[in-house]
């Protein structure tokens, strides 16, 4: 039963991927792919969640959080080149 | 144009710390568990790069003093001496030993010539990275 | 004891001492000093005539490379006798010329010390036995003359003879380099007395015929054979002595030694005696041919060379005949053909030498070669009109001079080829008589014309830069000893033949027994011969086109426009093949990235795509395959989506991002895979990977779309898909062939071995630290270059040096 | 799954090449990265997959999936990223001194 | 075990860091990288004899024997080529010293040369097919560095192309290695070559091996070689001399070992691939010798013609053929690396790179247009000089095994190669001079004394080929009976 | 416990048709399965995994970070690119710029 849900569970992460990819593919504007790479990243750590679940394994536990962490970082950068252009910026600048 | 960071960088402040004491976690237990001076120093560099990223380049200058470059040449040196130091003892270049020692606080805890090496390994992803990066964006201004 | 290697040794250590040394001399008594080399060295050799004369032999040896059969053996026999006292000899009264041709303003030290390398070289071709050895020497030849003849390499003259006998005597050298080297294939061995001892084991031999062929190419280039004989009229370009002494007797001859040397190795064979035969013949006709038509003083001359040699050559291949026969009273008669060329060769180095000698009398003194400026000379030169008359008329086969002798037996010797009832002579044997005696008019000829025109005759002072005079005494001493010799040993040639040439004979042919039965007596006199009335016939047909010489000379030579020459087919040779390769190589060098990629990429498909269907390498079996779930297969399919969208992204972010989701999607499956340790390094990298790609693009162009070509699309396709084709058939071939099981299951014991629960880990830092270690390296090399790389920036003013 | 992973490899490999083939340099670099996640997986595949458990000998019990694919494909993957820094700086070295991010514009000159 | 084989590898790396803290003390700079060369030179020095003494020596990094550790094997083959590697970049270093200029030596120029050196001893070195990829790396990411380094237009743009094609090679290096796992599951290269004998090298395994050719060909230049003449002719001399003497001949030094040591059981395709390779690179490398009047073209592709040559000592196969070609590696190092030095000081003199714009440099620099014509000779192979051992014995193994077509190739390309640089020499260094005294630059000794030192390195190794011919015997004959160089690695630990 | 991810992950699909909806809906979706993943080492291996407590807590805390600032740069580059083909959620976000 478990590993049913599981597997549906997984197979729909996939599908919303796929749309998330379709966005980046389709535009129609630079943020939209950005929210979609979000979606994705966020996606994925779902999806090692269960998978770590469907493998009886910890080792994966790890690969979550660091995703996390990417996910927030790489999303930083891309709204930053985005608005700015640049990512990372001197302060003479501003 | 001043752009309002101010949500970013208050967040920044406290992730920037879980994700160094996470790093230095998966530096730490790489032996064991997934993680080693590799990823380790990786995720050392993504704090700094979060840094560069909320703040910007001279501040994060001004709070950490390092020329990286430096840090960099450090950690391959230290990667090399570990190989090195296994002449000096007359075994195979490269030899590792580890033993294990039971700390009063940590319990049995292994101590391994591997540990310097990896931190070597660190030092030199988290140099390379931030110079790479910093070299780019000081250039670009 | 005295040994022979030190006799070659010795120029090459006063050349080495001299560019050292030369400031202590007085400019002018560089070249005294340097005289006292070959004249020691020949009174050292003349020591040893007698005991060589008796047959014996002097054999040392130095090992060089001893593991490689290269050893410094040095062999002194009755051939190689003659030649060493031709080189000190004449080399002694060239360097004696010298003194007084050049000015002591040229820069002596380097003429005197290419000329005792040159020296030195020749000895050692000469006295080398170890074949390799004789090779180097053979290659120093060509070096040291190529300096000479550059040595004004101020004159683009010289430049380009220089080069052209460098690269053609070079490229005959390698031939007779790999001709050496056959032979070492076919006896074991490197020794020239060690190969003619085995010499019958090989005749059979699929390499015999190749080795002969390559080593006579040597052979002719070097002796300036037809078609190889144009550098040598380029090499005239030269100072004067040094045309004497390479031309005359050195360089030119070393061909001759070589062919006289080899052969009792292959002189059995049919295609040797008719190749060098017949290569002889045409030589001495195409060079007497085209003497005639010279007006400049020493190509004339150098055509002469080029037609004595021919005829040394083909008497050499006519000798070669007589070990047909193995050794017979018969066989004897022919034999004397050897034994002319022998003769022939040491009476052409005396009278060749002298007419050099005179010319340069006459380039030095006045200032020009040109015939057609010269004339009556006779009475304001008389010593030089006397060297050069006697020069002449023995080069034109007349009596007294040792050039009627060598010349009567010459054509003694083709006269009996015609008998010989081997190689089908009887049918073609006639063609060496007739061939021999037109060049021998045409020979008479241009002899004519080197005495009539430039001494005799109505005197040209108007179109000289300098006054008339005789040259200085000193200048005449070399070429007048030379004549002396001329006339000298038309008179005593026994004493040449019994000392000198009856060991060579013996060398040349070592199965015949005693030497003393091929050596003939040489008389002038013997009788009306057919080659009495042939040398006259010569004499009379020669005075007739002489005085007629007007009349036929445009008409014959109108015939032959010098486009036809081979000279100009080197020259074409040359510039079309610098042509051509530049229009290829510009062709596909065309700097295109994208054109050298699809090379390399069509080349990997050809290469492996054609041997992967040609060998059925390919197989295939699901069977063993691993199970797959639905969202394994859709995770696939979003990958590949990713990807192939990549293709028609619009722009750099998107494409950027596609290859961020690859790289998140990789770590999905490392993770599926069950490596988690990838999966965290992935994902890390992938992330700072696009972050330094947007950090990249702040700086560069938002790109352009790609305005390419159908027909390059197409390209591009077929060939990416074909390379991913042939990717994905070897990898599942690769998972069908399970035979062996990996060696990691040693790693799973890491924990005791390694101390380590994370095997991955393990082997990283452990069982393969070293990698990572030297990743580590790579790591650091790529942040320090990125770093010097934007700090680094040319100064504009380096620039344009640079960038031309 | 082998299979399809390889036919996944053979489509990344292909997309890598066209990219490469391509003028602009930016297609090139990516084109490079696309093709070091071939290699990777590649490498993966041929060490054979889904055969055991996670490599962690305190986590799982044996058999254990081949793990010395594993630590080349992270050496490899090291090395690949230090290359793409190093090119990424190159190209954004050329746009600045040359001007230009299109290959066709940097034949260089021609000699002769 | 011997700890000292790692030397070649990690002195060079370490002594490298060092250099990056001193980077202000060029002088210091200059000093050490010096004296670690010299050190590894003698070290491999010491090395070669006790091969020679004590047969092949391993190192089991960490002590794990092998298959599984990684390890560095010394045979006789390596270390000549490490010795001549580490000789001639100390020379070469002597000529950076008064020529590459201070902004570069700020700039690690030391660091990365030495890097560059770490990265090919490896290559030569290593007993693993992973860690050779590792090497690989090593001496690649330094030489894209060097062949940067400057950052004038035409070496960015050569760069790019250089930097392209070589990932791409390193790739599908990759690839081949991961096939190659995958059908025998280990990375050891003595083991691997016995797991292909115990299965018979079948089509898929040559499949593969075919696969390898076309990556070592990519670094060799063997045919594929259209990085090589833009990225040879652009960076600063002393480097170009490096790349010159070392680069290709690491690819030469895979092919070498991988079709002598793994893939040895199907000659028939792989060495007859080889053999047309080969034969093809010489006639278009000569081509291009001829077809340019650029110094700097013309001396590159003469390094094409090299390659061309001394794969056709592997190709022909046999001992004598591969003695020939180690003759002619040691060789070319020496004279390519003199060849381009000379080539770039000649740049320096005049200012001028083309070879009708030049004339009588003799008459300025009597020396370096002697040394020039030494080198000249040297490479077409005229005895006693360097070139000429090595030629006969590809030779004399091309007739033993009767390969006619690239015996006649390989002797004519000599003749080529002699006619390319007598082009060069007639032009520039003989003829009327062009530099007037008042123009003329002074020749640096520390110009000089580097080409001087090659040209004496080049005569020794032609008159004194009999010092290194053990060594030269000794490696090829271990090449030619892979079953030495397996005994010694996987036979028990020393 | 994996129905409530299950249905986390089920509302996700449909509810991206709005495109800055989407990183919310994510956000819970994840956050859920985290919690998932948790629940099940706690009760299946009787372990309580500090990572993902960590992992928790920091998508907690970035995710509306990271959707704020996507947001902001979205509504800023719109303001530089006027001419842009955009969905109704974008426009309103197009009104005119103090600059």
């Amino acid at each position: 039963m478990i590993d049913k849900i599981l597997l549906v569970s997984l197979t729909l992460f996939v599908i919303s991927i796929a749309i998330a990819l379709f966005r980046i593919i389709k535009g129609p504007s630079m943020p939209d792919r950005a929210v979609a790479l979000d979606m994705i990243g966020v996606n994925l750590i779902s999806m090692i969640a269960i998978i770590s679940i469907v493998l009886k394994t910890k080792a994966f536990l790890e690969a979550i959080l660091i995703l996390g962490i990417l996910a927030f970082i790489s999303t930083i950068a891309i709204s930053r080149y985005i608005e700015r252009g640049a990512i990372i910026e001197h302060k003479s600048d501003n | 144009m001043k752009i309002n960071d101010v949500i970013l960088r208050t967040i920044s402040r406290i992730v920037v710390f879980i994700i160094l004491t996470f790093g230095v976690y998966l530096f730490l237990s790489g032996h064991n568990t997934p993680g080693g001076g590799f990823i380790g120093g990786l995720v050392l560099a993504s704090a700094i790069i979060l840094l560069y990223l909320s703040t910007d380049l001279e501040t994060v200058q001004k709070s950490l003093p390092l020329d990286f470059k430096y840090v960099a040449a450090l950690g391959v040196f230290l990667a090399t001496s570990t190989g090195f130091g296994s002449i000096i003892f007359g075994v195979p270049f490269m030899s590792q030993t580890f033993a294990y020692f039971d700390l009063p606080i940590f319990g049995v805890t292994e101590l391994t010539t591997v540990t310097i090496f990896e931190a070597g390994v660190a030092l030199t992803v988290v140099g390379v990275l931030v110079t790479i990066i910093f070299s780019i964006s000081e250039d670009g201004g | 004891m005295f040994s022979i290697n030190l006799v070659i040794l010795i120029p090459f250590i006063v050349a080495a001492l001299l560019p050292f040394s030369f400031r202590r001399f007085k400019k002018n008594h560089l070249g005294w000093f340097v005289l006292i080399v070959p004249t020691v060295l020949f009174v050292l050799l003349a020591r040893l005539i007698p005991s060589v004369a008796d047959g014996k032999t002097y054999i040392h040896t130095y090992e060089w490379i001893p593991t490689l059969d290269f050893n410094f053996t040095t062999y002194l026999d009755g051939l190689s006798m003659i030649f060493a006292l031709l080189i000190t000899g004449v080399g002694s009264l060239v360097i004696l010329y010298s003194i007084f041709y050049l000015s002591s303003k040229e820069s002596l030290q380097h003429f005197y010390c290419y000329l005792l390398l040159f020296m030195g070289a020749m000895l050692g071709v000469v006295f080398s036995d170890n074949l390799m050895v004789l090779y180097v020497f053979w290659e120093l030849t060509s070096v040291s003359s190529f300096l000479l003849i550059a040595f004004w390499n101020h004159r683009q003259g010289s430049r380009q003879g220089a080069q052209k006998a460098m690269l053609i005597t070079v490229s005959g050298g390698i031939a007779m380099l790999v001709g050496f080297i056959m032979l070492h294939t076919m006896t074991g061995s490197f020794s020239i007395r060690e190969i003619i001892a085995s010499v019958s084991e090989i005749s059979d031999h699929a390499l015999f015929l190749p080795a002969m062929i390559l080593i006579l190419l040597g052979a002719f280039t070097k002796s300036a054979q037809f078609p190889f004989h144009i550098w040598l009229p380029d090499a005239m370009e030269a100072p004067t002595p040094v045309s004497a002494y390479l031309h005359s007797a050195t360089m030119v001859k070393a061909g001759i030694y070589l062919v006289a040397r080899f052969t009792p190795v292959f002189g059995a064979d049919e295609v040797w005696f008719w190749v060098v035969s017949i290569v002889g013949m045409i030589t001495l006709f195409w060079g007497s041919f085209n003497a005639v038509r010279q007006t400049d003083l020493k190509a004339l001359l150098a055509f002469s060379t080029v037609s004595q040699l021919g005829l040394i050559m083909s008497l050499l291949g006519l000798g070669s005949i007589a070990l047909q026969f193995g050794y017979s009273a018969d066989s004897v008669l022919y034999t004397q053909a050897t034994f002319a060329a022998l003769f022939h060769l040491i009476n052409h180095s005396t009278f060749k030498g002298a007419l050099f000698m005179v010319v340069g009398i006459l380039d030095h003194e006045l200032g020009t070669r040109d015939i057609r400026r010269l004339g009556g000379l006779m009475a304001l030169m008389p010593f030089t009109f006397t060297v050069a008359l006697i020069g002449s008329l023995s080069m034109a086969g007349l009596p007294p001079f040792n050039g009627f002798l060598s010349k009567e037996m010459f054509f003694a010797a083709t006269v009996h080829i015609m008998e010989v009832d081997i190689f089908s002579l009887t049918s073609f044997g006639i063609i060496f008589p007739v061939v021999a005696w037109i060049a021998s008019v045409l020979t008479f000829v241009y002899c004519m014309i080197i005495v009539f025109k430039v001494f005799l005759g109505k005197p040209q002072p108007e179109k000289l830069d300098k006054p008339i005079h005789e040259a200085p005494i000193g200048m005449l001493i070399s070429p007048m000893i030379l004549g002396a010799l001329v006339v000298g040993i038309f008179f005593f040639p026994n004493l040449l033949g019994q000392y000198i040439l009856q060991p060579a004979m013996g060398s040349i042919y070592p199965t015949f027994g005693d030497s003393a039965y091929l050596t003939p007596k040489i008389s002038a006199w013997h009788g009306v011969k057919p080659e009495l009335l042939m040398t006259i016939g010569v004499i009379i047909i020669g005075a007739l086109l002489y005085k007629y010489l007007k009349l036929w000379k445009p008409f014959v030579y109108g015939f032959f426009p010098s486009i036809f020459t081979f000279n100009s087919l080197y020259n074409n040779l040359l510039a079309s093949s610098v042509r051509n390769s530049n229009i290829v190589t510009n062709r596909y060098m065309n700097g295109l990235l994208r054109h050298y990629l699809v090379y390399i990429f069509v080349f990997f498909i050809v290469t492996v795509g054609s041997y992967l269907l040609y060998s059925r390498a390919f197989s295939f079996d699901i069977s063993t395959n691993a199970s797959f779930r639905v969202y394994e297969v859709c995770l696939v399919a979003i990958m590949a989506a990713a990807a192939v969208s990549m293709l028609f992204a619009k722009s750099r972010i998107t494409a950027t991002l596609l290859n961020g989701v690859l790289g998140y999607s990789i770590a999905i499956f490392f993770v599926l895979f069950r490596a988690p340790d990838l999966a965290l390094t992935q994902l890390v990298v992938e992330s700072v990977t696009t972050a330094l790609f947007l950090l990249a693009f702040s700086h560069l162009p938002d790109w352009k779309k790609e305005n390419l070509q159908t027909r390059t699309k197409l390209i591009n396709g077929i060939v990416s898909v074909a390379v991913g084709l042939i990717v994905v058939l070897i990898g599942l071939s690769v998972v069908d062939f399970n035979q062996f099981d990996s060696i990691s299951s040693y790693f799973e014991d890491a924990y005791e071995l390694a101390g380590g629960a994370n095997i991955v880990n393990a082997i990283l830092g452990d069982f393969r630290g070293f990698d990572t270690m030297l990743e580590v390296v790579v790591l650091f090399i790529a942040g320090l270059g990125v770093y010097s790389m934007i700090k680094l920036r040319t100064k504009k003013e380096d620039e344009n040096i640079e960038d031309q | 799954m082998e299979t399809l992973i390889i036919m996944l490899i053979g489509i990344l490999v292909a997309v890598a090449t066209y990219l490469i083939l391509s003028r602009n340099i930016i297609r090139i670099i990516l084109g490079t990265a696309v093709f070091s996640h071939a290699v990777h997986l590649l490498i993966l595949t041929m060490g054979g997959l889904k055969q055991g458990n996670v490599p962690l000998l305190k986590e799982a019990n044996a058999p254990y999936t081949d793990a010395l694919p594993q630590a080349l494909i992270l050496t490899a993957i090291v090395i690949s990223f230090a290359v793409t820094a190093f090119i990424l700086v190159l190209a954004y070295r050329i746009y600045q001194d040359i001007g230009t991010d299109d290959l066709d514009e940097l034949r260089g000159a021609k000699d002769e | 075990m011997n700890n000292l084989i790692v030397l070649p590898l990690i002195l060079p790396i370490m002594v490298g860091v060092v250099l990056v803290f001193l980077r202000p003390y060029i002088k210091l700079q200059r000093v050490f990288s010096l004296l670690t060369l010299i050190v590894t030179a003698g070290i491999s020095l010491l090395l070669l004899n006790i091969v020679r003494t004590d047969g092949i020596i391993r190192l089991d990094f960490g002590g794990w024997e092998p298959p599984f550790g990684i390890l560095f094997v010394a045979d006789s083959f390596a270390m000549l080529l490490v010795l001549t590697a580490s000789i001639v970049t100390a020379i070469c270093l002597i000529y950076a010293f008064s020529s590459i200029g201070e902004r570069h030596e700020k700039m690690y120029f030391y660091p990365f040369v030495l890097f560059l050196v770490a990265g090919v001893n490896g290559s030569f070195l290593t007993g693993d097919l992973f860690n050779l990829f590792v090497c690989f790396e090593v001496m690649l990411l330094a030489s894209y560095v060097l062949v940067t380094l400057g950052g004038t237009k035409r070496q960015l743009r050569e760069a790019i192309k250089y930097v392209v094609i070589n990932i791409l090679a390193s790739w599908f290096f990759l690839v081949a290695l991961a096939y190659l796992y995958g059908t025998v599951g280990t990375l050891n290269m003595a083991h691997i070559s016995e797991r292909v004998a115990e299965a018979g090298q079948g089509p898929l395994l040559t499949t593969i091996s075919i696969l390898f050719l076309i990556v070592f060909s990519l670094k060799a230049g063997l045919l594929l070689f259209f990085w090589l003449p833009g990225s040879y002719s652009v960076p600063p001399t002393a480097i170009a001399a490096l790349f010159g003497a070392l680069l290709t001949k690491v690819g030469i030094y895979a092919l070498f070992r991988s079709f002598t040591l793994i893939f040895y059981h199907d000659t028939l395709i792989s060495h007859t691939l080889i053999g047309i390779m080969a034969a093809i690179t010489l006639i278009v490398g000569c081509m291009g010798a001829i077809a340019f009047k650029d110094v700097r073209l013309i001396v590159s592709y003469n390094v094409v013609i090299a390659v061309g040559f001394i794969l056709i000592g592997l190709a022909v196969g046999t001992e004598t053929s591969i003695a020939g070609s180690i003759y002619y590696v040691i060789h070319d190092m020496i004279a390519k690396a003199m060849l381009f030095l000379l080539a770039g000081t000649m740049i320096y003199l005049t200012g001028k790179s083309k070879i009708d714009e030049m004339s009588g440099l003799i008459r300025n620099y009597p020396l370096f247009g002697w040394m020039f014509f030494l080198v000249t000779c040297s490479l077409a192979g005229i005895p006693p000089l360097s070139g000429f051992v090595g030629k006969i014995l590809v030779g004399q193994g091309a007739i033993e095994s009767g390969s006619y077509i690239l015996l006649a190739l390989a002797f004519l390309s000599s003749i080529v190669v002699l006619y390319s640089l007598l082009r060069i020499f007639l032009n520039t260094i003989f003829g009327e001079t062009i530099i007037s005294l008042e123009d003329e630059k002074p020749m640096k000794m520390g110009m000089i004394i580097p080409i001087v030192l090659l040209g004496i390195a080049m005569i020794s190794l032609g008159l004194g080929a009999e010092f290194i011919s053990d060594y030269v015997t000794d490696a090829a004959h271990t090449l030619a009976n892979p079953s030495v160089y397996i005994d010694a690695v996987m036979g028990g630990n020393k | 416990m994996s129905v409530i991810s299950a249905f986390g992950i089920i509302r996700l699909p449909d509810v991206y048709t709005r495109s800055h909806a989407a990183t919310k809906s994510s956000t819970v979706a994840v956050l859920l399965s985290l919690t998932g993943a948790f629940i099940y080492f706690w009760v299946s291996e009787n372990l309580v995994s500090v990572r993902l407590i960590l992992g928790i807590l920091f998508v907690f805390l970035t995710a509306p970070v990271s959707g704020h600032l996507l947001t902001r740069a979205a509504y800023r580059s719109k303001v530089k690119l006027t001419e842009n083909s955009s969905d109704d959620a974008l426009k309103e976000v197009l009104f005119p710029e103090d600059k």
